[in-house]
């Protein structure tokens, strides 16, 4: 039971960064490598600004404004050059910019992990089980954004834009929706998300340094696929599935050492049985 | 041995629910020019699918020269006879034009030598290749394709491609072919030129031709056949002649 | 015969065997220079890993470049042979004498088990498009790795200690195999096979109509690029020892993306240029920039390599770039022959994959004329 | 005919292109070039300075530079003075393997061999066939000083490590707990010595485990070990501190015990309620005059507080240094003669080097002997 909640906290996390990767590739089509390292960037602002306000509302604030800015720009100086060219082109300038920002961090911050101390809001009880109430703000935060950007989709005029120009950006072109300004604003989101992502992060694993996004990224991306890419609840579903699944393997000794293994054999066997994921959208090739 | 090249029988497929295509029965002669007409959205397309295998036909069968072929793969299917021209154009757009034709000579009997011949490069290489290449230009000559076999299939005409196309599926050395909306896109010269070439191919190589078609004029100095699909059911089939004059088909048309 | 020379005759081009040409006369000149002892340590050991790197790059373009999937588990075959290689490499040595022997027998086994492990994850490319591919492939490489660091057989998370080769040898053989697959890539490439490849890269519905086995090409591309990457890992793992299995993670999957990319989907020039280029840059980086200035050694590279992607790919410099180009004389002349495609096999990154087609945002891109690198080979000018 | 001609013309170009560039390259190896001249000594060595460990090997580079300074502002060796060059790495073998041969050509006389035991198992395969000396300052594994009689280490052995813990947990504690990561040298090695000892004991544990893929995260093991009294942690201060911080937010009071790796936790576990002890040759607080000099100059520079990986480069020049005063070694030797008069100088008994972690003493087979510490460090 206690491995279940443990799961879903981790799951809860893997879930908020798959939502910023599932947004960005479901309207703008490109694998965000980078997304992870935003997290990074997200917090090491958290660290920053706690050290010399001691705020930690204001923190969360700053981190952001700070991830929000860095996703735009790097939209703008990286990607955007490159709208036009080879999808591989951009995957590999996402990469480019994740180094990047990996040694700029250990240029500023050093190489050496840095603790981190969260406000704790304790513990909470379920019958008989215990629950970080941090966990459940995870979940609870993690279901908002999922709603929230669900409805933001579906019923305002930009997100509409953003389905016209994730089915079809030629023709969303055509009919009058400027392109650039929506993957602006789809980067703006899922960098905003990651700040979020970044928070939740810091207040499970206490501890900062230069390589942080990488591993929650690839992980994330991978509960992305398992979701369905592009599809907002398919997203959360597949992080919080990876996430018990990883803590179920970690939890039996003798599999643990087998859990990435484990982790990426279920999502080719996932994707073997469902070739778009669990909520992924079909798309049918016209001859 | 009949002499029936192409039989369906009660042909159908519905995609979620919906009967796209329900109950077509062909019967395409040897040497025969058979027209699948109809007003848009009639499923003449969805036919050609099934019969290349793209879909699988969810009622009915369908067999060639006497042999059944539903559910084979769309590979099996061209290696047992079927070659098709597409209604949007699927050339190999950035390779050159003789390029295309030696694609599809691919899985000709006397063009076959294994990988490891082409790694190593053996003799059997060398003779194969050029012996392929003659070939494909032969083919090319057909069609009057001779001269640009050096350019990009995407930097000609729209008329050429679709001649190139034609090539490119005979090249496949089918019994059976079909070409979807061959004419589509062509000026009335390039359109009779079709016509004579599409007669002359019958003849030469000795194919049964199975297609869709809009221009009336053009189906009609060609098939000798046709069947009349309207919202995925037959119409009306018989003599070219007849069955376009039926008021059933120029109400089709017309209401539809 | 007399037949067979005739059509050798007819069909043989210089350029078919300039690039692996080119690599011989490299390695020969290498050989002279190295016999008279004027190659230093570094060299010798880089020359090592640039053999390698252009096996993984020409093999990992077999894939991404011509048959147009993309992979991200290049590097799990390459563990695949590495950690398989060198364990037979260890068992040989107790029954054969002769190194080499035991180095090109350890080479088969190691690309052949590595081409087993092909088959298996070509079979997903069979169901699976793009991304969603990728995403399979990268998860089959770190997958195997994982396996490897838990196996006590392969030392677990203390690497297969494998026993390296003679450097100043190692490189040359690693050569001589580069030419060899060259040799096999482009010999394959410039066939029907070849041909059928990049036509399901350009159409798989047409190809497919065509009677183009699909299934049988995308499984054979797998397991032969898996093969050389195998063969690739045999020799990292006699370059260096132990055989850790933190080497191979997705990042050194993308590494060999890189080279690919950087030198062009579908050309084999360009792969081995790229991946030269990347290990020695990579090399550069890491003597110069060594103590204090290490920290630089990430960022210099990430810029250099955001800086060369977005010049090389972004349409707002293609202008500038044209104006730049080696080929731009050459260019020239094609514009008098108009539409006839000339001989640009030294043209860089001007094929590009189907993934691009289904998945990129191109309503304004200039309807370039693409020329398939090998297509060239049917303009039969030169044979008549 | 012409075409040709100009392909060839091609070919030649790149070719002149390709061997300038491994001329220009590989003329000089670095920023820091042995001149060969007599007047300097170039000690070289190789660790992660970029990427996930680049923390212990920025800090063996740090420590190193140090004793690197102090030594040659006393005038060097006889007048000779040291240069120290530490390449990238990135903890893999063959960047080692690299920047073994970019040192070499640079005229590396003597070596600190590779900080990580993955890297320096490349880097001692290379020095055996050199017989370059070299004495690395962490890499643990027992592999790393078996290939040659070259190879040193200021260290202790993985397996040492592992016996001692094991011994030590089941003097004072029933309910011992053990996590390690199965994807690092250092920490399975550790970990093989650990539980073949406490067999030998006839103790059990319960283990957990998690690797590079799954560091970050702990709540699943610290859940299965919340019940012990002591959990073994045999890996570097980073994971340490996580596992440290999970087991106290799952409500456990138990002991966190652990290796030398463990050495810099202090800053991390920084207000957590935790007891933390490790096995250590160093201490940042011990009073001795060789280890205050040593923190101040090293605070003085960089501005922290050394962990023990610095002290084991600081100690490794100076066990070099120290060992070629003895030899009478000087810059015009070669690699081969300096590593046959040093492992003599080394192993004689009369060797012996007060260093920041300790008094120390090496044999033959490389290993370091010096009396191990445990450092407690108590929150509660």
């Amino acid at each position: 039971m206690s491995t279940f909640i443990d799961g879903l906290s981790l799951g809860a996390i893997y879930a908020l960064i798959a939502l910023g990767y599932t947004m960005v590739y479901g309207i703008a089509k490109m694998l965000n490598f980078a997304h992870g390292d935003i997290i990074m960037v997200g917090a090491y602002t958290i660290l920053t600004t706690l050290e010399l306000t001691g705020n930690p509302y204001l923190a969360i604030a700053f981190s952001i404004v700070i991830c929000t800015i860095s996703g735009v720009v790097i939209e703008k100086l990286a990607y955007k050059p490159l709208r036009g060219a080879s999808p591989l082109a951009v995957l590999i300038t996402a990469i480019g910019v994740s180094f990047f920002l990996q040694s700029i961090a250990q240029l500023i911050y050093g190489s050496k992990s840095r603790p981190i101390t969260l406000p704790d809001f304790g513990k909470m009880s379920i019958g008989s089980q215990e629950i970080n109430v941090n966990t459940v703000i995870t979940l609870v935060v993690g279901g908002i954004i999922m709603a929230g950007l669900t409805l933001f989709v579906k019923k305002t005029n930009t997100g509409r834009a953003m389905q016209a120009v994730s089915e079809d950006k030629g023709a969303a072109l055509l009919m009058g929706v400027n392109v650039n300004r929506i993957i602006m604003i789809t980067f703006a989101i899922g960098s905003a998300l990651a700040a979020f992502a970044s928070l939740f992060y810091l207040m499970q694993i206490p501890s900062i340094t230069p390589t942080l996004g990488s591993m929650p990224g690839i992980k994330a991306f991978t509960a992305a696929v398992i979701g369905g890419i592009g599809s907002i609840p398919g997203a959360m579903l597949g992080g919080v599935l990876l996430g018990l699944i990883e803590k179920i393997c970690l939890s039996i000794p003798a599999i643990g050492p087998y859990t990435t293994a484990i982790e990426f054999s279920l999502l080719i066997i996932i994707l073997l049985v469902k070739p778009i994921g669990i909520l992924g959208k079909k798309i049918r090739e016209k001859v | 041995m009949s002499d029936i090249m192409l039989e369906t029988k009660n042909l159908g497929i519905s995609f979620g629910g919906l009967k796209a295509v329900q109950d077509v029965n062909l019967k395409v002669k040897k040497n025969e020019l058979y027209g699948l007409v109809g007003p848009n959205g009639a499923g003449k397309t969805t036919v050609f699918n099934m019969l290349t295998g793209v879909y699988q036909p969810t009622t009915g069968t369908f067999f060639l020269d006497g042999e059944e072929l539903k559910g084979k793969s769309q590979e099996k299917i061209n290696h047992k006879g079927i070659a098709r021209t597409f209604q949007n154009i699927r050339l190999f757009s950035n390779m050159s034009v003789i390029r295309n034709v030696l694609v599809a000579l691919h899985n000709q009997s006397g063009f076959r030598y294994t990988p490891f011949d082409a790694m190593l490069h053996t003799p059997k290489y060398y003779d194969v290749e050029v012996r392929m290449r003659d070939r494909a230009k032969e083919l090319l000559d057909v069609f009057g394709l001779l001269e640009e076999r050096n350019n990009l299939a995407c930097n000609l005409s729209y008329g050429t491609q679709r001649r190139l196309e034609i090539a490119r599926a005979l090249a496949t050395d089918p019994k059976l072919l079909l070409l979807d909306e061959p004419a589509a896109g062509m000026n009335p010269n390039e359109t009779a030129e079709l016509m004579s070439i599409v007669k002359r191919i019958r003849d030469d190589f000795d194919l049964t031709v199975l297609l869709i078609e809009h221009d009336m004029k053009f189906v009609s100095g060609l098939c000798d056949e046709v069947t009349v699909l309207n919202f995925g059911t037959t119409l009306i089939q018989g003599e070219t002649k007849e069955a376009l004059n039926d008021p059933e088909v120029i109400k089709a048309y017309i209401g539809g | 015969m007399s037949k067979y020379i005739s059509n050798v005759k007819k069909q043989f081009k210089f350029k078919h065997i300039a690039t692996w040409a080119s690599v011989l006369l490299v390695l020969i000149v290498l050989i002279i220079l190295n016999g008279a002892g004027a190659l230093n340590r570094s060299t010798i050991g880089l020359l090592s890993r640039i053999a390698y790197s252009i096996i993984l790059a020409t093999s990992l373009n077999l894939v991404v470049g011509f048959l147009g999937e993309l992979s991200l588990g290049h590097a799990g075959f390459m563990c695949l042979g590495a950690y398989i290689g060198t364990f037979v490499a260890s068992l040989l040595r107790n029954v054969i004498d002769s190194d080499l022997l035991v180095l090109i027998l350890s080479m088969l086994t190691g690309g052949l088990v590595a081409a087993i492990f092909g088959f298996i994850i070509g079979l997903p490319a069979l169901r699976l498009k793009g991304d969603y591919l990728a995403i399979v492939t990268l998860a089959f490489g770190e997958i195997v790795r994982n396996i490897f660091k838990n196996l006590e057989v392969f030392g677990g998370a203390m690497g297969y200690p494998s026993k390296t080769y003679k450097a100043k040898d190692l490189f040359i053989i690693a050569f001589v195999v580069v030419v060899i697959v060259l040799i096999l890539i482009q010999n394959l490439i410039r066939s029907k096979h070849g041909r059928a490849i990049t036509a399901i890269r350009d159409n798989e519905i047409a190809a497919r109509a065509m009677g183009i086995n699909v299934t049988f090409y995308k499984l054979f591309v797998f397991v032969i690029a898996a093969f050389f990457a195998g063969i690739a890992g045999v020799i990292y793992g006699h370059y260096t020892t132990p055989v850790l299995y933190t080497t191979f993670s997705y990042n050194y999957s993308i590494e060999i993306l890189v080279m690919v990319v950087l030198g062009g989907m579908g050309s084999i020039n360009g792969s081995i240029i790229a991946a030269t280029l990347i290990t020695v840059v990579n090399f550069l980086l890491q003597s110069k920039l060594s103590g204090d200035l290490a920290a630089l050694r990430l960022l210099v590279y990430a810029l250099i390599l955001i800086a060369v992607i977005i010049f090389n790919n972004a349409p707002a410099f293609k202008p500038i770039k044209e104006r730049l180009s080696l080929s731009r004389i050459k260019a020239k002349k094609v514009e008098k022959k108009k539409d006839i495609i000339n001989d640009d096999a030294a043209e860089w990154n001007r094929i590009e994959t189907k993934i691009n087609v289904d998945a990129i945002f191109t309503p304004d891109l200039p309807h370039r004329d693409e020329v398939d690198q090998d297509g060239t080979e049917d303009s039969e000018k030169e044979g008549e | 005919m012409k075409k040709t001609m100009r392909k060839v013309l091609a070919a030649a170009v790149v070719l002149v292109m390709v061997i300038t560039c491994f001329a220009a390259c590989g003329g000089k190896g670095g920023n820091v070039d042995g001149d060969g001249d007599g007047k300097t000594i170039l000690i070289g060595g190789t660790g992660p300075l970029t990427g996930d460990a680049s923390s212990y090997g920025i800090s063996a580079k740090n420590g190193a530079e140090i004793a690197i300074k102090e030594i040659n502002e006393a005038g060097g060796l006889n007048g000779t003075k040291l240069l120290f060059d530490m390449k990238d790495d990135k903890a893999t073998p063959e960047d080692a393997s690299t920047g073994y041969d970019a040192l070499m050509d640079a005229g590396m006389k003597i070596s600190l061999g590779s900080v990580t035991s993955g890297s320096c198992a490349a880097f001692a395969d290379k020095a055996a066939s050199d017989n370059l000396f070299f004495i690395t300052p962490s890499a643990s594994a027992a592999n790393v000083i078996e290939k040659g009689t070259n190879a040193f280490r200021v260290c202790f052995g993985d397996p040492d490590q592992g016996v001692l813990a094991a011994q030590e947990l089941t003097k004072t504690y029933k309910n011992i707990g053990c996590i390690y990561d199965t994807s690092d040298p250092y920490s399975s090695g550790i970990f093989d010595a650990f539980k073949g000892e406490m067999e030998k004991l006839g103790a059990s544990f319960i283990l957990q485990t998690f690797d590079a893929e799954n560091k970050k995260d702990f709540s699943t093991q610290a859940e299965a070990l919340k019940g012990c009294d002591v959990v073994f942690t045999p890996f570097y201060y980073t994971e340490a501190g996580l596992v440290a911080k999970a087991l106290v937010a799952k409500g456990s009071q138990a002991v966190v015990f652990g290796c030398d790796g463990l050495d810099g936790i202090a800053d991390q576990i920084e207000g957590v309620n935790v007891k933390v002890m490790y096995i250590t040759p160093f201490d940042a607080n011990n009073t001795s005059d060789v280890v205050t000099n040593f923190v101040k100059a090293y605070q003085n520079a960089y501005g922290t507080t050394p962990d023990q990986f610095a002290a084991d480069g600081y100690d490794a020049v100076y066990a070099i240094f120290n060992a070629m005063k003895a030899a009478g070694v000087t810059a015009d030797m070669s690699v081969s003669d300096i590593c046959d008069a040093v492992v003599k100088a080394i192993t004689d008994p009369s060797f012996k080097l007060e260093g920041a972690t300790g008094t120390m003493t090496w044999d033959a087979t490389g290993a370091c002997t010096k009396a191990p510490q445990i450092v407690e460090l108590n929150n509660n």
